[in-house]
């Protein structure tokens, strides 16, 4: 048999038996690729199940109240004899402590990744990362104790007409307490970073802050964005923290020394009170929670967005 | 036994649950949950438990969801909460407080308006007004301001809130110019870091809160009562109905080791009489009211 | 060709671009010492309050109105069993939705949509999952107020945690790897079975453990759904007692947890139980400490035997 | 391409294994293989030079469906006809797992998984369903010592495969691939990632194992082309200039474009 | 190591630019380099060929203190003497941070930072303090046009340098070496991941740089190191084995070891 010749046949379209696809192994794979889709399917499941659950109680709230009112009212009294549904009173507290916590985590918790990825070594940064997670796993409550009994007072040292609950002092305590969302992702996207690239920068005469702030950060800026939109939606979610040291009192203000409440609060307050099921004052907690549930994920898929936009390009 | 509602009446219920199982040697299982008044009462009219906790009578809402699912109950107040009216021990200027005045700081026209001392009367100092209560969602807010506003959750807003009663403490202890509003029991307990105010009764004389005056019927109009409802389909097992019994018997003398204030005895008995005959219904119809004798509550005729 | 003058100046640049390297190296440092000082005065503070409180009775005793015979015994069970059905409900769910995100999802949308949808539920504040478990597992499903609903509860919560941890843990082994496996004539599920999950197990349990130390601490989904306060006895023991109890009997029993007791704790009238629940925090929070600990152990240990 | 006709002189008395006829592969919209033509000679080492980036690996991964793995990519024309089943390696009704298991692979860089040196060797048996203990056993050491390796290892075949050295792992992946009796064996670069001394005992090997089974190997060596090949196919940008007899490639390339290649004039 | 004979009458008229005298170097326990001598020719090409492991890389990147680096690395006796100034660069007390501002580096993946074209080369004149818009404009311009590079970027300096093809990468790397005007410009196998004609536009541009500057570069490719280099150094298991100009090197190696690795019987 000669190569030439037999390189002018045609490419042949049977099959022969023993590569044959087997029916039995291709069953058995399909039927695992199934249950695994299922799996992951099931967040979807999960997702429309809390907005039916939302939209559903909402929208008897919403037979009584003007989505105009909901809006664009400035007040929050909807337990009150005389009912206001602004939702922009609880949306204010929610930004403000949400603000206050986020000045405090995203430059610690980045200067943190920074330090961690590019300065420290190896061992201050493998016994400094588990310690920085204890901060997250830390029950909530006990902040919202901490900051009301201890950092209060202190603060009211420096700023004497500081009220005993405001949003400053839940939101300082709120920030370290995301301290380790932002910075344990971020260094994860720092030290995703190949090494290449810091040699090309450190072949170039930077120092090890130039390299960090000029090379590393900007290379990673996808992964840093979602810790940060992690950390919003961790601030924006924040409970027991503002409960028990924000003063829970509807307050259409953006200022931090003084008390609010937060959507949240708001919604466990409602949860563990006195008022009866059904009741208009009791479907608010799922028009605060679905509006909360639309923030969450806008900010998401604005991180989404950011990460597309962004993608790693090294 | 399965028993939900009110943080309020909590402590008293937690305490008969454990002496009750004590008593039976833990052959009888009691659970205690703390969903508030409202929730527990969503769960009581689904059948889910047996006996509500309430710091409220049974709203007309409630009472019709019951009446749908069937469940019919009887309603057995077992203890006073007293309303405390407390200031910063560093507060000088207060002796003694009307419903009038109360009425001026808390009504709902004084929002943003009433903000100093003195506005509320002029002897008083020209320092800032700064309130604190309970939740708009509790029973407790509920009360007080049909009681001072006559009008059911009719309030000013801007004042400091929470369910926690201890963060009240925390907030009226720690500020010369605070007022603020909470159960007797939180009082009694820090009553170094803070000062009761007596309050002016109808009568015209000031009453300071203790577990005498209110027994006594003295303290109006900020003592309340506080109340159990029993499923009636539950009281068809025995369990339930020697929980019941016991908790009537010894409620008393629990309530007042929690702080609470007791019923008069003869209170007790005539609720014990209402039980075992099955007196369905409240006696409120739907509303709540300020002020009414337990005495004569529980004379009237509940309606379902 | 360096003049003298231009090393000057160029020495000159370098000395300040390297003060301005320690100044960060300080500012690093010091923004560290925020977040392990605030967590060593929390846990100091704690500590000091609680640890005098802290004696077998007080792991053995029921809730009571008394402070000092108060103890912690139905919640810390409460608390373990919870746990239990969390990770044996959450860890099944995410590790398969991890595997078939990496190793079986074909790019296309309906990925996409799932993709989006796990790092949006990540940031779903845990008060909604609250009112969702409510209307689903505690109504709908009619578990009730149980070990069950508050376990699929917290489960739902970490189970982005867990198939976010499992994809970065499959990531890390090499695409060498995969391939040297399919080379051999593996299926897709033989890789998976054989190589993938054993070498990324490691990975996987340390998100587990973290997420685990999260839902540990939760207190608002789990109020809401109910938990109860006053509860004097444990959850039936499978097979055991007058009539015997059936092997999971206990997964619909009314519970209390850790959270829960201290935020009643700390909401009674009595000073004593400030104490209660700064010690019912201390053990919390050591019980977090420990699973840290354990994830680090886990962490060091399991990847000794993985080398590529 | 044309076929060198000096080739018919060299191989009387070879087989075809398989032919590769008028392959193109795209990854994504990149074409990749362009209209690919070449035997492969059964029990014959067949070599695959070329500059980087030419489409020797492309090539060499068509033939256990190795790009089957990733999305996108696309057997887009023509195929390997494998003999003697006379089946079209690359039809889509061929199941790719059995290719794998009649077509192995050894990759550039030495990739054991992280399992015992005994698991290793067994894992290609292992997914055939193989289980009899004692059958394993024995398959496993014939495969060790068909990749030169058993003297080193036979005592600690419960260690690590990554403990081993580089050239060792090397073996270590040869014996896998050795185990399950392949018909033919690719090689991507398998000593790029090694040092002289484990280069020369992997040449050696090949040298041997060309007795019993096929080898196609991709090498950017083109000293190593020359030591071990017996077919040497030269790839530019995605299409086969040459292919032939390796000495007459290497001493009378037919294309000037060889030429310079072999020459060192580019590349 | 013994410098060969010929040498000196082959670079008359050459300055030398730095010497490396008995240079050791351990990673950790592992001795990388041991007692490796060698001269480096100002604005000459020098390169280093030797099989993988040898301690090419190693070697060059000891020239701008790279090592420095990662724990554990440690340049453990000699060292590297830069001429004019006279000093040894791995002494401790010279500044990396300055060694690497006198040599640049280019590595063997094109590693662009992710920034745009014009950042990417003006990013060594920022790391001197330069901020002048007019003057950073002047030098990343005729640094691009000394990587000939200028022609293809100069209407797209903004966007990112990784959407350069591989060869534009590559030369937009040595662009940016090339900006701060470095006295030695390091090049660890820059071609090895390009196609061949990338290929030849960088070795164009190496045999056009070093009018101007002194190169020192690693390779696999002894065509490449015959074709672009002035001098030769063959390295074997961390030691210098040869020396020499190339053409004499590649043609009459002194050592039997040099000779077995350039005509390919081993390597
Ligand atoms: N996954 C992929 N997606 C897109 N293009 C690819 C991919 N893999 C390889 N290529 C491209 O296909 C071409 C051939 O690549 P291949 O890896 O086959 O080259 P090669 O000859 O093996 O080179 P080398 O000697 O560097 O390994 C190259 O241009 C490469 O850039
Ligand atoms: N970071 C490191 N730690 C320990 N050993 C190393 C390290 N880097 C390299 N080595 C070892 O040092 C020796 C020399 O490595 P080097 O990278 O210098 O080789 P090379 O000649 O550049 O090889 P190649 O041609 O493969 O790039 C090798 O044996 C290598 O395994
Ligand atoms: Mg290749
Ligand atoms: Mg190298």
């Amino acid at each position: 048999m000669t190569a030439s010749a037999s390189l002018k046949l045609p490419v042949p379209t049977g099959v022969s038996d023993r590569l044959k696809r087997k029916l039995s192994r291709n069953l058995k794979e399909r039927v695992i690729e199934s249950i695994l889709f299922a799996a992951a399917a099931f967040s979807v499941f999960v997702t429309i199940a809390i907005v039916w659950v939302l939209v559903k109680e909402s929208w008897a709230f919403f037979e009584h109240v003007p989505v105009t009112d909901f809006l664009f009212d400035t007040q929050w009294t909807p337990l009150f004899d005389d009912a206001h549904y602004g939702i922009m009173v609880l949306l204010s507290g929610t930004l403000t402590s949400s603000g206050v916590a986020l000045v405090v985590a995203i430059p610690l918790g980045t200067i943190i990744a920074i330090y961690l990825s590019e300065f420290a070594g190896f061992k201050l940064r493998e016994i400094a990362k588990p310690f920085l997670e204890l901060l997250g796993g830390v029950p909530t409550i006990v902040y919202g104790y901490f900051a009301l009994t201890f950092l209060t007072p202190i603060l009211q040292k420096i700023y004497p007409d500081l009220p005993g609950f405001n949003l400053l002092s839940a939101g300082l305590v709120m920030g370290v307490m995301i301290i380790p969302y932002v910075a344990s992702l971020s260094e994860d996207a720092m030290r995703a970073v190949p090494m290449s690239l810091r040699e090309g920068s450190y072949a170039m005469g930077a120092t090890r802050l130039q390299t960090a702030l000029w090379v590393v950060t900007p290379a990673a800026t996808s992964g840093i964005a979602s810790a940060y939109i992690l950390g919003i939606s961790r601030a924006v979610g924040e409970t027991m923290i503002l409960a028990v040291a924000a003063g829970m009192q509807p307050n259409l203000t953006f200022n931090p020394a003084e008390p609010g409440a937060t959507i949240t609060s708001y919604i466990v307050q409602v949860a563990l009170g006195d008022l009866p099921h059904g009741s208009i004052g009791y479907q608010t907690i799922f028009a605060a929670g679905l509006t909360l549930l639309l923030m969450t994920l806008a900010f998401n898929l604005l991180g989404y967005w950011l990460r597309k936009r962004f993608r790693e390009v090294y | 036994v399965k028993i939900d509602g009110s943080s309020t009446v909590f402590p008293i219920t937690e305490a008969v649950a454990e002496e009750f199982q004590k008593m039976k040697k833990n052959a009888v299982k009691v659970t205690v949950g703390i969903s508030g008044t409202g929730g527990g009462f969503k769960k009581f009219c689904r059948g889910e438990t047996d006996i509500s906790d309430a710091s409220r009578p049974i709203l007309k809402k409630e009472m019709e969801d019951c009446a749908k699912a069937g469940i019919k109950y009887v309603e057995l107040p077992v203890a006073f909460d007293a309303l405390t009216v407390v200031i910063n021990p560093k507060n000088t200027w207060i002796k003694q407080l009307t419903v009038a005045e109360l009425k001026t700081m808390w009504e709902p026209g004084a929002q943003a308006k009433v903000t100093k001392w003195n506005q509320v009367n002029p002897a008083w100092p020209d320092a800032p007004l700064k309130l604190f209560g309970p939740g708009a969602d509790s029973g407790t807010f509920d009360y007080f301001t049909e009681a001072v506003n006559h009008k059911a959750k009719s309030s000013r807003g801007d004042f400091t809130a929470s369910e926690d009663d201890n963060v009240l403490v925390q907030g009226v202890s720690r500020d010369t110019n605070a007022l603020g509003y909470f159960g007797f029991a939180y009082y009694d307990e820090n009553k170094g870091k803070l000062k009761a105010v007596p309050i002016v009764n109808p009568k015209g004389k000031a009453v300071t809160p203790s577990i005498e005056a209110v027994m006594a019927g003295e303290y109006e109009p900020l003592a309340r009562p506080i109340f159990i409802y029993v499923s009636a389909k539950s009281m068809e097992r025995a369990e339930i109905r020697e929980f019941v019994e016991f908790y009537l018997k010894q409620g008393g003398k629990l309530a007042k080791e929690v702080k609470y204030v007791p019923l008069a005895d003869a209170d007790y008995k005539h609720a014990l009489d209402n039980f075992s005959k099955k007196k369905t219904g409240t006696a409120f119809g739907g509303e709540a009211e300020v002020g009414v004798k337990v005495a004569d509550l529980l004379k009237r005729n509940p309606k379902e | 060709m360096l003049k003298a003058a231009d090393l000057g100046a160029i020495r000159a640049i370098i000395t300040r671009a390297k003060r301005w390297d320690l100044f960060f190296a300080v500012l690093g440092l010091l923004s560290l010492m925020v977040g392990v000082l605030t967590f060593t005065v929390l846990f100091l503070d704690m500590a000091i309050q609680g640890v005098p409180r802290l004696s077998l009775d007080f792991f053995t005793n029921f809730p009571s109105r008394r402070a000092e015979n108060a103890g912690i015994l139905s919640a810390w069970v409460g608390t373990i069993l919870v746990m239990l059905v969390t990770a044996l409900a959450a860890v099944p769910l995410g590790v398969a939705a991890g595997v078939y995100l990496e190793e079986y999802a074909p790019k296309n949308w309906i990925t996409d949509i799932i993709e989006i949808n796990i790092s949006n539920l990540a940031g779903i504040p845990s008060i909604v999952y609250g009112l969702l478990a409510l209307g689903l597992f505690v109504y709908y499903f009619g578990f009730g107020q149980s070990i069950l609903s508050a376990g699929l509860t917290l489960a739902l919560l970490i189970l982005p945690v867990i198939i976010v941890a499992t994809r970065e843990s499959i990531r890390a082994i090499p695409q060498s790897i995969h391939e040297g496996s399919y080379a051999c004539g593996a299926t897709t599920w033989q890789t998976v079975s054989d190589h993938i999950l054993p070498y990324s197990s490691a990975g996987i349990l340390t998100g587990v453990i973290i997420g685990m130390a999260r839902a540990i601490g939760e207190t608002a989904p789990i109020i809401t759904i109910g938990a109860l306060t006053f509860i004097a006895f444990l959850p039936p023991m499978p097979f055991a007692g007058d009539p015997a109890a059936g092997m999971f009997e206990w997964i619909f029993a009314p519970f209390t947890v850790m959270p829960i007791q201290m935020f009643n704790w700390t909401s009674r009238p009595e000073a004593a139980f400030t104490v209660n629940a700064a010690a019912a925090g201390f053990v919390l929070v050591f019980m977090t400490l420990a699973m840290n600990g354990l994830a680090i152990y886990l962490r060091y240990h399991l990847r000794k035997n993985i080398k590529w | 391409m044309q076929i060198q006709t000096g080739l018919e002189a060299g191989v009387e008395g070879t087989v075809l294994k398989a032919e590769v006829r008028d392959l193109d592969f795209h990854y994504g919209a990149f074409h990749a293989l362009k209209r690919v033509s070449m035997p492969i000679y059964d029990r014959r080492v067949t070599a695959l030079i070329g500059p980087s980036g030419c489409g020797k690996s492309t090539l060499l991964r068509c033939f256990n469906r190795m790009h089957d793995l990733y999305p996108g990519n696309r057997y887009s024309g023509g195929g390997i006809v494998f003999h003697p089943d006379n089946t079209n390696l690359l039809a889509p009704e061929v199941d790719p797992i059995e290719v794998r298991m009649r077509i192995s692979m050894v990759f550039q860089k030495p990739n054991p998984f992280p399992k015992s040196i005994y698991e290793n060797v067994a894992y290609s048996l292992r997914v055939r369903g193989m289980r009899n203990k004692n059958e394993l056993d024995d398959r496993v050491e014939s495969a060790l010592k068909g990749a030169a390796l058993w003297n080193e290892v036979s005592d600690r075949l419960k260690e690590l495969g990554a403990n081993l050295s580089g050239g060792q792992q090397q073996r270590l992946c040869i014996a896998r691939a050795l185990a399950s009796d392949p018909e033919i064996i690719l090689f991507d670069e398998p000593t790029s990632a090694l040092d002289p001394i484990a280069t020369a005992s992997i040449e050696e090997l090949v040298t041997e194992l060309k007795e019993k089974v096929t080898i196609l190997i991709v090498t950017h060596n083109m000293q190593q082309a020359a030591r071990i090949s017996d077919y040497t196919a030269y790839m530019y940008l995605g299409e086969m200039v040459e292919f032939g007899v390796t000495d007459q490639i290497f001493i009378k390339p037919t294309k000037k474009a060889t030429e310079d290649y072999i020459t060192g004039r580019f590349g």
